[in-house]
């Protein structure tokens, strides 16, 4: 269990906590929504990185292989990459109609509309 | 970009590839990298590019709204619908072991026709996405 | 060396108040995690990720930003250390977590022992179909796909009503605030 | 043959009336399509609770293989109890959209509504009825994909900002939930429940199960509004059209509250979640504050929607408090407040949609005399607000009543004095409707009055198709105040299951 063997995991960690905190940080609801998307990506990093065997190769069987790597990290990620950009697509579409709405993409923006009404 | 005429020309030239690869992906999912999933996001980007390079009017002639709701609707109960005859012909849902005298016949053929399901919907889907957005233009 | 590279563009984003540049940017971070997916032997999933983020996902942001606005609003000076001090603690949690876990790349770690040998082992013999990654997703666990499947219809369903109508008659209180960019 | 496929049956049923119900345009024929299908699948879900409550839990593999390998749909007492709660609300609120979305809704968007609502139940159910954690997101994510479209139909712009937090946090929530799948998948190699729930015990001390136990506790808190995180609940409850918002009060949250307690109690099991992690240690005190916060708040809300939105974390504060004192009795109250409430709850949001079907709007001001104008409405909204309190006879007084019950148990006063002021909170915000309502001379003419649906200032009942869905609800708070049986008798022998080695 030495420090290096886990690094990958690090590394998708970081990324995965600055889409967080872009999400969480910044008020246009846009870089809300591609904060979302790089908080996702990075989760399915980490899980593809679960997958990896060493020496392994492609989950496609076929003559002369005898490692492949784990294909249910892969099955899940896929159906998870699909959620996300259904998500993304509502996304934007609510970000579209509240722009239509409030002539704004701020949130701070909206609030003190909201306020006033 | 309606005018000019390099682009309305190589995606003429492209249009053809980008469909018949499509349906590589769709159709050779089984054996290499590939699915239903990935056919109908390069079937649906193609026609974007279409409908970005010869407008969106003449996009919507090809693929009117109706048919778009009618597809998208389809692939679903297409996958439903095989999950169904599972049940019809005495096996559990979407077991289909059940459609072939051999088991792995049949999954090859459910395989097949989910994907196609899948395909369809996702194609769809996203080209009606496109035109949503697309027909909110500023004008 | 890719993973570096992903964190260059995830801080970038962050720091960018061009949200334009800030859309192709994640469009480019999906193609090098689609790069990256290819080198951890996952190749649908990176097939996938370079079509949906490089492709759709980006139109879509693109799309919205042509109907909104591509400037970011500059944030106040103050650093905000809520959602600092929120992201900090996730992210800690997360790595006191992977302090138990097995090695990258580990062949004997559980999560290659119990359920994924079989599908290696017989996904070919039972489905007639040489891609596991295929099997495993139209098959096995072919009522996951289906519940995708309705979740990206679900979107369309939702694209559909959120959008599909001429927004003059959106415009239902008062009208006259609505001044948006379009008008 | 039907009878053995009727877990997979449950959720299809629904399913495939969405996409129908989309392909026939027509909004009356989709309603009728959309009724039909929830009236199935509550007769599902009744015939699976009968079968569990008589021959123990049922699995059906999904396409054939046997799990771990294939997804398994696991019913028991537990998620039978739950699975009639969503499908009834369900079949009673669907009668009652057709009136109520032809007033709020444009024509020419009924069928694509009633596809997004069949699609919500469908993911609720979805959720409910899995043995699989994976599933259990795809599931999640179609219900709340489908709850933001529905969320954000409602006629004010404000629904707008609502569904888009409600999306962000949901999205985050779901996430987390991914995270938590994902380590306990790499602690065990598996996604089945049931094969968790083996495979865990030996690794409890493993500090990634501990990472995975975090993050799937706050995942599943941000989806049902537990007190610090429920910032997206009210607005998303009262901008929301009448029928969405009855729809999602009664079973969103409560099937978020079922994902807890399958994970805390089945997954990790009994042993783990309370002994080693100590969970009540931060269940408790949530549960305290959020219902004495929220009530308070609720008392200070103009829109009548927003008042019950905030009641409806406190409730839910109520219910977290029976998971937290870990006993039979506790967890039996948990499981009939979360019964009763989706009764109250949704009788009283749909009475609240019979006034905006007549008034336009449930601000306080404007229901100023209503009890004589619209007595039926009105008087139905009383009865729920008494169950809503807790007085003797109503379905709410029987949580309450167990509820303090699970606490003096323990010996905790603190706890049961809590729950008394909770009620005392709930009299005043109640109350406050009622002096509206009954105390104060409806305005002539009303001006104010933003809508203009009762043209001439007459005001009238609600039509049948409103009221019987309302008093359904509303009479089942009651018939469930007195006749305990079924309500406590599922729930104790539930609560028995999860705490007997949840397997």
């Amino acid at each position: 269990m030495d420090a290096l063997g886990l690094y990958n995991y690090w590394i998708a960690i970081v990324l995965m906590m600055t889409g967080f905190y872009v999400v969480v940080s910044r008020g246009n609801l846009v870089k809300k929504i591609v904060g979302l998307n790089i908080f996702q990506t990075s989760v399915f990093i980490l899980y593809i990185s679960m997958s990896k065997v060493s020496g392994g190769t492609a989950p496609i069987l076929a003559e002369g292989f005898e490692t492949y790597s784990n294909p249910l990290p892969h099955v899940l990620i896929l159906t998870a990459i699909v959620v996300g950009v259904a998500t993304t697509a509502l996304g934007c579409a609510l970000v579209v109609r509240i722009n239509e709405a409030y002539g704004t993409v701020e949130e701070d923006e909206i609030q003190s509309q909201d306020q006033e009404a | 970009m309606q005018r000019h005429l390099v682009l309305r020309v190589t995606t003429k030239l492209l249009m053809p590839f980008i469909l018949l690869f499509a349906l590589y992906v769709q159709f050779h999912g089984d054996f290499g990298p590939g699915g239903g999933f990935q056919a109908g996001m390069i079937f649906g980007a193609g026609f974007i590019l279409y409908a970005l390079v010869y407008g969106i009017d003449s996009a919507k002639r090809v693929a009117p709204a109706g048919a778009l709701r009618v597809l998208i609707s389809a692939g679903l109960l297409l996958y439903i619908g095989v999950g169904y005859a599972g049940l019809a012909l005495g096996g559990n849902f979407l077991d289909y072991g059940v459609f072939s005298a051999q088991a792995p016949k049949g999954q090859h053929l459910g395989i097949f026709l989910v994907e196609l399901g899948v395909g369809v919907t996702v194609a769809a889907t996203m080209v009606t996405v496109f035109f949503n957005f697309a027909g909110r233009g500023r004008d | 060396m890719l993973l570096s590279f992903l964190a260059v563009m995830a801080i970038g984003m962050l720091r960018l108040r061009n949200l334009f540049a800030v859309v192709m940017l994640s469009g480019i971070f999906s193609l090098l995690s689609a790069g990256l997916f290819v080198a951890l032997d996952a190749v649908d999933v990176a097939f996938t990720e370079a079509a949906v983020g490089g492709g759709i996902a980006t139109v879509l942001m693109l799309g919205t930003l042509a109907l909104t606005t591509d400037r970011e609003k500059p944030p106040e000076g103050r650093l905000q250390i809520i959602p600092l001090l929120i992201v900090v603690a996730t992210g800690a949690l997360l790595i006191f977590g992977t302090l138990d876990m097995p090695s990258y790349g580990d062949p004997t770690a559980p999560i290659h022992q119990h359920v994924a040998p079989r599908y290696l082992a017989d996904a070919e013999r039972e489905t007639s179909v040489p891609n596991v990654v295929t099997a495993v997703l139209a098959s096995y666990r072919g009522f996951d796909t289906m519940g995708e499947l309705a979740v990206i219809f679900t979107a369309g369903i939702g694209v559909l009503l959120l959008l599909g109508r001429p927004r003059k008659r959106r415009e239902r209180h008062g009208g006259g605030q609505s001044g948006g960019q379009g008008e | 043959m039907i009878a053995a496929h009727l877990p997979a049956l449950q959720i299809v049923v629904p399913l495939v009336s969405a996409p129908l119900c989309l392909l026939l345009r027509r909004g009356d024929l989709a309603w009728a399509l959309a009724l039909a299908a929830s009236w199935a699948a509550l007769g599902c879900a009744a015939l699976l609770l009968q079968q569990v409550l008589s021959t123990g839990p049922i699995s059906y593999q999904l396409g054939g293989w046997a799990p771990p390998w294939g997804i398994e749909y696991r019913i028991d007492v537990v998620n039978g109890f739950v699975l009639l709660i969503v499908a009834a609300i369900g079949a009673v609120v669907l009668p009652y959209a057709r009136v109520s979305i032809a007033h709020e809704l444009p024509e020419d968007q009924h069928a694509a509504f009633y596809t997004a609502l069949m699609l919500c139940l469908t993911g609720l159910l979805g959720v409910t009825i899995t043995g699989d954690a994976f599933n259990l997101f795809v599931f999640l994510e179609i219900s709340s994909l489908s709850s933001y479209v529905l969320i954000a139909l409602g006629r004010d712009r404000r629904a707008l900002t609502a569904a888009f937090q409600y999306l962000v946090m949901g999205t985050i929530g779901a996430t987390f939930i991914v995270i938590g799948v994902g380590l306990l998948y790499m602690a065990t190699g598996t996604l089945n429940m049931l094969d968790l729930a083996e495979r865990l015990p030996p690794m409890a001390e493993s500090r990634t199960v501990l990472a995975a136990f975090a993050f799937l506790t706050v995942g599943a808190g941000l989806k049902l509004a537990l007190f610090p995180l429920h910032f997206w609940l009210p607005n998303a409850y009262a901008y929301a059209p009448s029928v969405v918002t009855a729809f999602l009060a009664a079973t969103a949250t409560k099937v978020s509250i079922y994902i807890l307690l399958r994970f805390f109690f089945t997954v990790f099991g009994t042993a783990y979640s309370l002994e080693l992690v100590t969970l009540e240690n931060l269940l408790i005190p949530l549960g305290v504050a959020a219902i004495l916060v929220c009530s308070t708040v609720a008392i200070f809300q103009t829109n009548v929607k927003r008042m019950l939105a905030y009641s409806s974390v406190a409730q839910v504060g109520y219910m977290v408090l029976g998971i937290g004192f870990a006993s039979t009795t506790g967890l039996t109250a948990g499981l009939v407040h979360l019964f009763n409430h989706a009764m109250t709850k949704g009788g009283l949001f749909l009475a609240l949609g019979c006034m905006v079907l007549r008034l336009g709007s449930v601000q306080l001001d404007s229901l100023a005399g209503l009890g004589r104008r619209m007595p039926l409405t009105m008087f139905a909204f009383v009865v729920g607000g008494l169950s809503l309190i807790g007085v003797p006879l109503t379905a709410g007084f029987i949580s309450k009543w167990v509820l303090v019950q699970a606490a003096l148990e323990q010996g905790n006063w603190f706890v049961a004095g809590v729950v008394l002021v909770g009620s005392l909170l709930a009299i005043v915000y109640v109350w406050r409707v009622i002096e509206a309502a009954y105390f104060r001379p409806a305005p002539g003419g009303d001006p104010a009055a933003p809508n203009a649906a009762a043209p001439g200032g007459e005001i009238v009942e609600a039509p049948l198709s409103m009221l019987i869905p309302t008093w359904i609800l509303i009479g089942a708070s009651i018939y469930f105040g007195i006749h305990t049986s079924l309500t406590l008798g599922v729930a104790e022998r539930a609560a028995r299951f999860l705490l007997g080695g949840g397997a």
